[in-house]
């Protein structure tokens, strides 16, 4: 119980992050105010730190957990994706309130101020990512699952006072919670299939079932409908209708929370939840279960970049964009442990990057007060904010794979590990579709850089705060900075295989993952 | 070391730009490119490799582990001949846009210089990674040239060209991957990336049939480059919008990429797919010549002109590479060389008159000889030297790769699999070569005075061409003629490394002998569609 | 006749009661999907959440052991969670339109 | 069957003689042999020079006459040197060899008779016309003069690279480098659009020639291995290849060269640039296109003729192309006003003869008749030009007349009168032993139908002598009349009520009129040279045919070294006539050219207004209206031509054209790339902004993917899943 214990330790932190974070939001003072998106990086950060010395080469080899190679990098790229996200939003929260109350036009009210707030809920859901990564049975996933989600409903409904934040909230809540339902339903169908909760033992279990007869439908109707509840977090094909209101409608930097942490979250548990059923024991997946994978993967590639182009409104177009990129991480799920695995894990950070900078330039720019809507907005930026220019289109570029950023190098580990694993169509397809994506974001890319200010562009001028700009910067360059440390970076997010089924799995991809990973 | 050197100068070049005032752009510019120059003249000199197919100036620098990707460079005599093509063409390019580009100089410049250090990374990459990264990185500064600098509907121009190449590089890496991937299947789980290594494991381990789906993977990424004749619809849009200097490069260099990358992954790593194959894109080839020289007829836009009498030219250098002999294979690296220098004159003196009258139709402005004698004597001498005319650079690579497919029935040691029919009917080709480029010569040089309404002299430029056009156009004149009659620079230079590209086909000549029964030796006509 | 009754209720096996967790889900779902009032549709949520409940209590029974109760302590608590969520969020929706039609919301749409 | 022929032809020519010039002397002590191309190089480069620097004087003139004189003073020293045929190598050109086997083109001379004899007449023509144009062009002095000549130094250095080649690589840089130098030449007035028109023609058509010769050489290298002269003619020799090659590809040589030929030289299907290229300056059409360029395809057929000898019916081919040329181009002239487009026809017509002379195995008598057709077809361009240059460029023959009777022009006249006498064959003249040694050959040689050839040929000589001899009466002949040409105003002072009068040609163009109507009178010398060595008849020209590789399959040629020893009798010498058919021949052509003499004095002379009652009557009379229609109409070849070639393709390019723009471009590329936009039409109503219809949508999706999934589990493993 201690072990489990001890693996908790960067959430604990996090938590205390929480407490301290929600009573700093209801100070009268205006400093302290102002001071607590920077205390809440300063857990983040602390957390971060924590991980390292939490997950020592030792504690994680002696863990009977089902991946425990999978904490310590999920953590770390958590951490620091997490505070890019706080880094963006400093000043943007209660904006306006806070300046009636700095010009004393008002009087503090703490019911009406969520400054704190809105940190509250976004550490509980960082907590939540990271406890998803630790976890070893259904319960515990259940619960992280919904601990990274419950905040993100709030989030989404407090951003903005508009109509549209309202609508975007309800839609994400009641499709949230249908999806919950369903994997809920799929958890206890697995649980009425192998009789256990706990990880490890239902892999036993169901290796045990498919070398005797086969495993029975029943765990198997259970996994899809985990699979395709999670699916809705991941945003993936048949669950990702909510996704374009949902980033149109929330706030932009509530939308840049919304693009990685949950996906994060899905891509974690379909990764515990499908090491139980194959892989390890030297077998490939379930047939039925690679098919769904591959429909799913297929299908969300194709109708995320393909739905883009139609787009106007530049937070739908990420929407989109951020679907595809959940499909381009199903290649790295299906292609299993190793290999699949760390792409996975480094595609989530190079995508966590990349969409964080390209909301933030969106957060660093405003017209009369109100975000940016349309992609024409963006015409000719060069001219008056040549900085945010030049960092969408470094960002979308990245986003876009183009070699020299760093997003070609995510898509290039992604692509060797699915052609490793043997599925060199789905790599095929996925070229095509990153080549229907550059349609959209040479748009992204060239109407800033070089189209002229259209009379809509002239009116936008920058966000009073200057910090998201600094952010979107900052990301851009570190687009173009970070390929050099690859390699440094490849070893933090490299998933080693559990100690004892590395030899077994060493067969099965005939010997191309050792233990100590390439 | 010099490898190293000649990649990251102009990268150096590029952020001194980025740094220094915009007036100071071109000055910069030159400097860094006449300076990248002369070290590869140097690297030239030093080489050691000229007529004995080694390989010099290595360098690696071990990066990504866990993939095996290490930043292989090393040149080889055919890649080093086109580092100094590129290496050439750079300084004329900055020089020859001095006075057509009047805002966003920094930029500019600075997407000029990057394209240069893209280029010379292609030619002297050993890794497939390195090789690929900078494959596609030369498609960014290109498409920021043509889409920022370029003429009325240059956006569409620009999209088209990124996305048309970018997909098909993108099947190139997913069979490069799986080239590694199987690679590393037969070494036990080493992943590498060195293309020496992949070769031999190509050559070696791998099955026709996978063979044969590398060759289509590597056609479709490498054919699009080079224009083969279906995907080559990008070309005269791309010509017609980009800038002087993006054309030039772009006629000059960024096609012979597709070239050289087929003679250095398509003819080494898949031989009996290539053995197989061969006909069916030599009649590519051949389509390609006819078409595009049909096309080219009656065209009004001299720009456009050009770029299909690109798509139809490179169809000879195609040929060559595929005639599988080692004339064949000369003449088809000479005519890398030489296309390079004849349409990137015609691009300059284009873009020299296009600065002029601001027009590239040929019905609007014409019989420029009495108004400019100097640039009638250039236009004259460059469309003579792509006509092929002998004596000057065209004539000898054009021979050379029409007499290597005719005779690749029966070359001893080196039959091919095309025959003198391909030969044939390409060589109709130089019939419509010379009567397309003389009909661009007759209205654009000769024939009465037309110019468009309205063009005024603003003074900035000299009637005829300045001394700064001049010092662009003389070097390309004197090296095609140079090259026209001492070709033995570019043909010893590299026929050892030609040899060893074609040792790897005389095993499956010995093996088709035998099925065939028949000497393929005398069968002169065998190759006969 | 009670032990006549407890016996043929003994014959009830695991399957027989999935079926009816299967049959609740699908009630909710159904629900879900049809009844237009957010309150209701939230009510039916639960009613999925509860379908969940029912297997696992019984597959616990089945498969003697604790586990299938433990999650439904847990799944109640998160249910709660959800509703206390659901009923404010519904009470902003209220107070911004005064409708509660799930159709009235289709602002963002494309 | 041709391919049996051939080799039985073969194997009767027991051993082809090691001839003299097999052995070839590797000569390094005769260099200077080069200079002969280089001077006309360094002039071409010194006239750039000119041109660049805008030089204003006649300087580029006296360049060009220096260079092209000592050349051909070299040239007649390396002509008398004993010891040819020699090999000169100058540098390394192209040389590719690998493993198997080695692709060797050098800059190398190869100097034997036949190239002398053919050098001698290009440079000494060429020096003497360089002259002739330093007065006629001296109106451009300041303008395209350096060009000019610089053109003219191109053309013979180019002409020098085809004739002293020393293998096929070199004539063929020589063969498009005179192409390119016609180019320029006929091009030279580029402003006018006809000039511009016409100097394409040519080229294009002579590309269209090239084209065959360089699928030839392709053919040769790939058979032989080589493109050297001197291993072509050892292998030809030792008959090594007729063994092992009797593919079928090896008799298409000769009919290639052959296609080659005719592109040069004008013949039936590809003459027609040549009238054309008239537009150019005269001195050019003097030079070049009657003179040496268009005898280049003599020389290719000669210098290759042991090819065509292995393929007997390629003979056969050429001397009915050449006779049917001959015929043609004889009527279309006779029915022209413009002089130098009637000459130009001419030259046509007399090159057909020297391909039927070709055709009939008399090399002899092709060449003999290329030595007197230079000069006095020279003789009649340049007097043509000095009228032209004289009355302001009018060239129209009704409205010029009585030219010996003005001051000044005598010379002119007189001259005129030399060549046409020459070009008309009036016996013993130069025209007339060259002509009769082809005609005697026609009737002598066995082939099928030169019976019928040869009677062609005298018909052709008839219409020849007619219509020379209609110019010289319209022209010189008759009373004083003249009207000026359309170039009025390049004289300068054309002040209109100022009556023009005609300015007389100076000296320079006087004593070259003179000294080429000597040469033309001379050149009926070489005839009776008999030569003492190897006794040939038909003294200097037959030696030097002799002893190059043009003489070289002659068949009897071992036994009579003379080409016509007619007294020693050819075995199957036939009678024409009960005489012998050189003798016979002397007399018909004789009559024959009276009688086109006297028709020609008779209408164009005495009673002019007859030739238009004539010409009136034809036209009058439907079923032969269409004759004279025709003839004026040059047979409608050119818009022949137009219809079945040129306008089909530029029908077919613009076919191309919007195929590829709208079918590859729009259909294939863009149509893909609207393929993605299509798709999320499809999908786009699902984002409707319902919740429910999005729940729906989820969980229909979800129940679909799952039920799927079980069926397939159903139906294939029965219930479990391994």
């Amino acid at each position: 119980m201690i072990e489990k214990l001890w693996f908790v330790i960067p959430e604990a932190v996090l938590l205390v992050g929480v407490v301290v974070v929600a009573i700093l939001g209801l100070v009268r003072s205006g400093q302290i105010r102002n001071r607590v998106p920077w205390v809440a990086m300063a857990f983040v950060i602390g957390c971060g730190v924590a991980y390292p010395f939490v997950f020592t080469e030792t504690a994680v080899s002696e863990s009977t957990s089902l991946l425990p190679g999978l904490g310590r990098p999920m953590g770390l790229v958590a951490c620091v994706v997490g505070v890019c996200l706080v880094f963006m939003t400093i000043g943007r929260i209660d904006r306006r309130y806070e300046q009636a109350i700095a010009e004393g036009r008002d009087r503090f009210d703490p019911l009406r101020s969520n400054r704190g707030e809105y940190y509250v809920f976004f550490l509980l859901s960082l907590a939540g990512l990271m406890l998803t990564c630790s976890a070893n049975d259904l319960i515990w996933l259940f619960l992280a699952l919904e601990l990274t989600s419950l905040p993100t409903y709030v989030m989404v409904a407090m951003s903005r006072s508009s109509r549209r934040a309202q609508e975007a909230a309800m839609k994400y809540f009641f499709l949230g919670a249908m999806s919950a339902a369903m994997f809920l339903y799929g958890f206890s169908l697995l649980y009425a299939a192998t009789g256990t909760v706990e990880l490890t033992e239902m892999r036993e279990i169901l290796t045990a079932q498919a070398a005797e007869g086969g495993i029975s439908m029943l765990a198997v109707v259970g996994m899809m409908l985990a699979l395709l509840g999670i699916g809705f977090k991941l945003a993936a094909a048949p669950m990702h209708l909510y996704a374009a209101d949902v980033y149109e409608g929330a706030a932009v930097h509530v939308t840049a929370v919304l693009g990685f942490i949950p996906k994060a979250a899905g891509a974690v548990a379909f990764m515990l939840l499908l090491s139980t059923m194959g892989w390890f024991d030297g077998s490939t997946l379930p047939l039925p279960i690679l098919i769904l994978l591959w429909v799913m993967a297929v299908l969300t590639m194709t109708l995320g970049n393909v739905a883009a182009l139609l787009q106007r409104s530049v937070k739908r177009m990420l929407a989109y964009s951020s679907i595809s990129h959940s499909g381009y991480l199903l290649i790295g799920i299906i292609a299993g442990p190793g290999l699949g695995f760390s792409a996975v894990i480094l595609y989530l950070f190079v995508y966590g990057l990349a969409n964080t900078g390209a909301f933030a330039v969106l957060a660093s720019l405003e017209r009369e007060g109100r975000e940016i809507e349309s992609v024409e907005d963006l015409a000719g930026l060069r001219q008056k904010h040549p900085g945010s220019a030049i960092a969408l289109a470094i960002s979308s570029g990245s986003l876009l794979g183009f070699p020299p950023l760093l997003g070609f190098w995510g898509k290039l580990a992604l692509f060797i590990a699915g052609i490793a694993s043997g599925h060199i169509v789905l790599v095929l397809i996925a070229g095509v579709n990153s080549a229907i994506s550059a349609w959209y974001y040479l748009r992204l890319v060239g109407l800033p850089l070089m189209s002229e200010p259209s009379e809509r562009s002239e009116t936008i001028d920058r966000v009073a705060v200057p910090w998201p700009r600094f952010a979107a910067i900052g990301i851009a360059a570190a687009m173009v900075v970070l390929p050099i440390f690859l390699a440094g970076i490849q070893d933090e997010t490299d998933v080693p295989l559990p100690p004892d089924t590395a030899d077994v799995v060493a067969t099965h991809e005939s010997g191309d993952q050792d233990a100590s990973g390439l | 070391m010099m490898s190293w050197l000649l990649i990251l100068l102009p990268l150096a070049g590029v952020l001194a730009i980025i740094v220094s005032p915009a007036r100071m752009a071109k000055m910069l510019a030159l400097l860094t490119s006449l300076v990248v120059f002369g070290v590869s003249i140097a690297a030239a000199v030093g080489f050691d490799g000229w007529g004995k197919g080694t390989w010099g100036l290595e360098g690696a620098f071990n990066w990504l582990s866990r993939y095996g990707i290490e930043i292989q460079v090393g040149a080889d005599s055919v890649s080093l001949i086109l580092v100094l093509l590129t290496t050439l063409l750079l300084p004329l390019a900055v020089l020859g846009s001095f006075t057509s580009v009047r805002d966003r100089l920094r930029e500019y410049y600075g997407w000029l210089l990057g394209l240069e250090a893209a280029m010379i990374g292609v030619f002297l990459a050993r890794d497939l990674i390195f090789f690929y990264v900078c494959f596609e990185f030369t498609l960014v500064p290109m498409f920021f040239l043509i889409a920022i600098y370029g003429s009325t509907n240059r956006a569409r121009a620009s999209m088209k060209f990124l996305i048309y190449t970018f997909t098909g590089s993108l099947i190139t890496l997913a069979a490069f991957l799986w080239l590694a991937w199987s690679a590393s299947q037969a070494a036990d789980g080493q992943w590498t990336f060195s293309i020496a290594a992949l070769t031999h494991h190509a050559t070696t381990s791998l099955a026709g049939s996978e063979q044969a789906w590398l060759l289509l993977a590597l056609l479709i990424g490498f054919g699009v480059k080079v224009p083969i004749f279906p995907v080559h619809t990008w070309l005269p849009l791309a010509h017609t919008e980009a800038p002087t200097a993006g054309s030039v490069i772009l006629a000059g260099v960024l096609l012979k990429l597709g070239t050289y990358g087929l003679y250095r992954f398509m003819l080494p790593m898949c031989p009996e797919a290539v053995v197989a194959w061969a006909p069916v894109i030599a009649i590519l080839a051949i389509i390609g010549i006819l078409y595009a020289a049909l096309i080219c007829w009656v065209q009004t836009d001299v720009k456009k002109l050009v770029a299909y009498s690109s798509v139809s030219h490179l169809g000879f250098c195609i040929l060559g590479l595929f005639a599988l002999n080692p004339m064949g294979l000369e003449g088809a690296i000479l005519y890398m060389v030489n296309h390079g220098l004849s349409t990137g004159a015609l691009f300059f003196l284009i873009g020299m008159m296009y600065e002029r009258f601001h027009t590239r139709d040929m019905r609007e402005v014409g019989g420029l000889a009495g108004r400019m004698p100097v640039w009638a004597f250039f236009m004259v001498f460059f469309v003579l030297a792509s006509v092929g005319l002998p004596g000057l650079n065209g004539f000898v690579s054009e021979f050379l790769c029409l007499i290597a497919t005719f005779s690749a029935g029966d070359m001893g040691a080196y039959p091919g699999v095309l025959g003198p029919w391909y030969a044939a009917i390409a060589a109709l080709g130089m019939i419509f070569a010379a009567m397309y480029l003389l009909i661009m010569v007759g209205k654009m040089v000769f024939g009465p005075e037309r110019l468009p309404a309205g063009s005024h002299d603003d003074g900035t430029l000299p009637r005829d061409l300045g001394a700064r056009e001049i010092t662009v156009l003389v070097p390309l004149a004197v090296l095609c003629i140079v090259l026209g009659v001492q070709p033995w620079l570019v043909i010893d230079g590299t026929s050892a490394a030609v040899a060893d590209t074609l040792a790897v086909y005389q095993p499956i000549f010995e093996q088709l002998t035998q099925q065939t029964g028949a000497s393929v030796t005398n069968a002169l006509v065998g190759g006969t569609p | 006749m009670t032990l006549q009754l407890a016996t043929t209720f003994s014959q009830l096996s695991l399957s027989h009661y999935l079926v009816l967790s299967g049959l609740l889900f699908v009630i909710g779902l159904v629900g879900f999907l049809t009844r237009r009032n957010l309150i209701v549709m939230f009510l039916c949520t639960e009613l999925m959440f509860q379908a969940a409940a029912i297997a696992f209590v019984a597959s616990g029974r089945y498969w003697f052991n604790f586990t299938g109760q433990v999650f439904v302590i847990f799944i109640l608590t998160v249910a709660a969670a959800e509703a206390a969520l659901a009923l404010a969020l519904v009470v902003l929706l209220y107070r911004r339109r005064s409708t509660l039609n799930a159709d009235d919301w289709m602002e963002l749409c494309e | 069957m041709t391919s049996a022929i051939a080799i039985r032809i073969v194997e009767m020519l027991p051993a082809v003689p090691a001839v003299p010039m097999a052995d070839v002397v590797e000569a390094t002590s005769h260099w200077w042999a080069g200079f002969i191309l280089w001077c006309p190089l360094i002039s071409l480069a010194l006239c750039g020079l000119c041109a660049a620097f805008r030089v204003k004087s006649k300087l580029p003139a006296w360049i060009t006459v220096l260079s092209l004189a000592c050349s051909f003073v070299l040239t007649i020293i390396l002509g008398n040197l004993e010891d040819v045929p020699e090999r000169i190598q100058l540098f390394e050109w192209i040389s590719v060899d690998w493993v198997g086997g080695s692709f060797v083109a050098n800059f190398a001379l190869y100097i034997d008779s036949l190239t002398i004899l053919w050098m001698s007449f290009v440079t000494g023509l060429g020096t003497l016309i360089a002259l002739y144009a330093s007065e006629y062009m001296e109106t451009d002095v300041g303008k395209g003069y350096a060009r000019f000549f610089s053109g003219v130094s191109a053309f013979l250095f180019a002409m020098g690279c085809l004739v002293m080649g020393d293998n096929l690589l070199m004539l063929y840089l020589g063969w498009e480098g005179v192409g390119f130098a016609s180019y320029w030449l006929i091009g030279y007035y580029y402003r006018r659009p006809a000039a511009v028109a016409a100097a394409k023609k040519a080229f294009i058509v002579n590309r269209i020639g090239d084209l065959g010769l360089a699928l030839a050489i392709y053919l040769i290298w790939s058979t032989f291995g080589t493109v050297q002269y001197n291993e072509l003619i050892t292998h030809l020799d030792a008959g090594t290849f007729a063994a092992s090659y009797e593919h079928w590809s090896v008799e298409a040589i000769p009919y290639l060269l052959m296609l080659a030929a005719f592109g040069k030289s004008a013949q039936l299907p590809l003459y027609v640039w040549l009238p054309d290229a008239m537009e150019g300056p005269t001195p050019v059409s003097a030079l070049i296109h009657a003179a040496t360029m268009v005898t280049a395809g003599i020389y290719l057929i000669a210098r290759m003729y042991p090819f065509f000898l292995l393929e007997p019916t390629s003979l056969h081919v050429v001397a009915w192309v050449g006779g049917l040329t001959a015929l043609l181009a004889a009527t279309i002239g006779m029915a022209q006003y413009d002089i130098k487009r009637i000459f130009a026809y001419s030259t046509v017509s007399q090159l057909g003869y020297m391909f039927l002379g070709l055709g009939v195995l008399t090399t002899y008598g092709a060449s003999y008749h290329v030595f007197t057709h230079a000069f006095f077809k020279a003789v009649l361009f340049l007097a043509a030009g000095a009228v032209m240059h004289g009355f302001a460029g009018q060239l129209d023959l009704r409205k010029l007349s009585g030219l010996r009777r003005m001051k000044g022009w005598r010379i002119v006249a007189w001259t005129m009168f030399i060549g046409c006498v020459c070009l008309a064959g009036f016996p013993f003249t130069s025209g007339y032993f060259s002509k009769d040694a082809i005609l005697a050959e026609a009737f002598v040689t066995q082939g099928p139908g030169f019976e019928a050839l040869g009677w062609i040929a005298i018909f052709t000589a008839f219409l020849t002598a007619y219509y020379t001899f209609r110019v010289w009466c319209r022209v010189c002949a008759g009373p004083v009349h003249f009207e000026p040409g359309d170039e009025l105003h390049d004289d300068g002072h054309h002040d209109e009520e100022h009556e023009f009068h005609p300015h007389a040609p100076r000296f320079a163009i006087n004593f070259v009129l003179v000294v080429i109507a000597l040469g033309a009178l001379l050149a009926s010398v070489p005839y009776f040279m008999t030569n003492e060595v190897s006794e040939i008849k038909g003294g200097w020209i037959a030696d030097m045919v002799n002893d190059s590789t043009a003489a070289a399959g002659i068949p009897g040629h071992e036994e009579h070294p003379g080409t016509i020893a007619h007294d020693a009798g050819h075995a199957h010498h036939g009678s024409i006539l009960g005489m012998d058919p050189h003798v016979a021949m002397y007399w018909i052509s004789g009559v024959v050219g009276g009688i086109g003499l006297f028709l020609a004095f008779w209408l164009h002379l005495w009673r002019r207004q007859d030739a238009d009652r004539l010409r009136s009557w034809l036209l009058a009379r439907a079923w032969i209206r269409w004759l004279p229609v025709a003839m004026e109409n040059k047979w409608y070849v050119d818009e022949v031509y137009h219809a079945l070639v040129r306008a089909p393709l530029w029908l077919l390019g613009h076919i191309a054209y919007g195929f590829d723009r709208y079918i590859v471009d729009g259909l294939l590329v863009d149509g893909t790339a609207r393929l993605p936009r299509l798709i999320a039409r499809w999908f786009q109503p699902l984002q409707n902004g319902l919740l429910q219809s999005y729940a729906v949508t989820m969980a229909g999706g979800a129940a679909l993917i799952t039920l799927l999934m079980v069926l397939m589990m159903q139906f294939f493993e029965g219930g479990s899943v391994q």
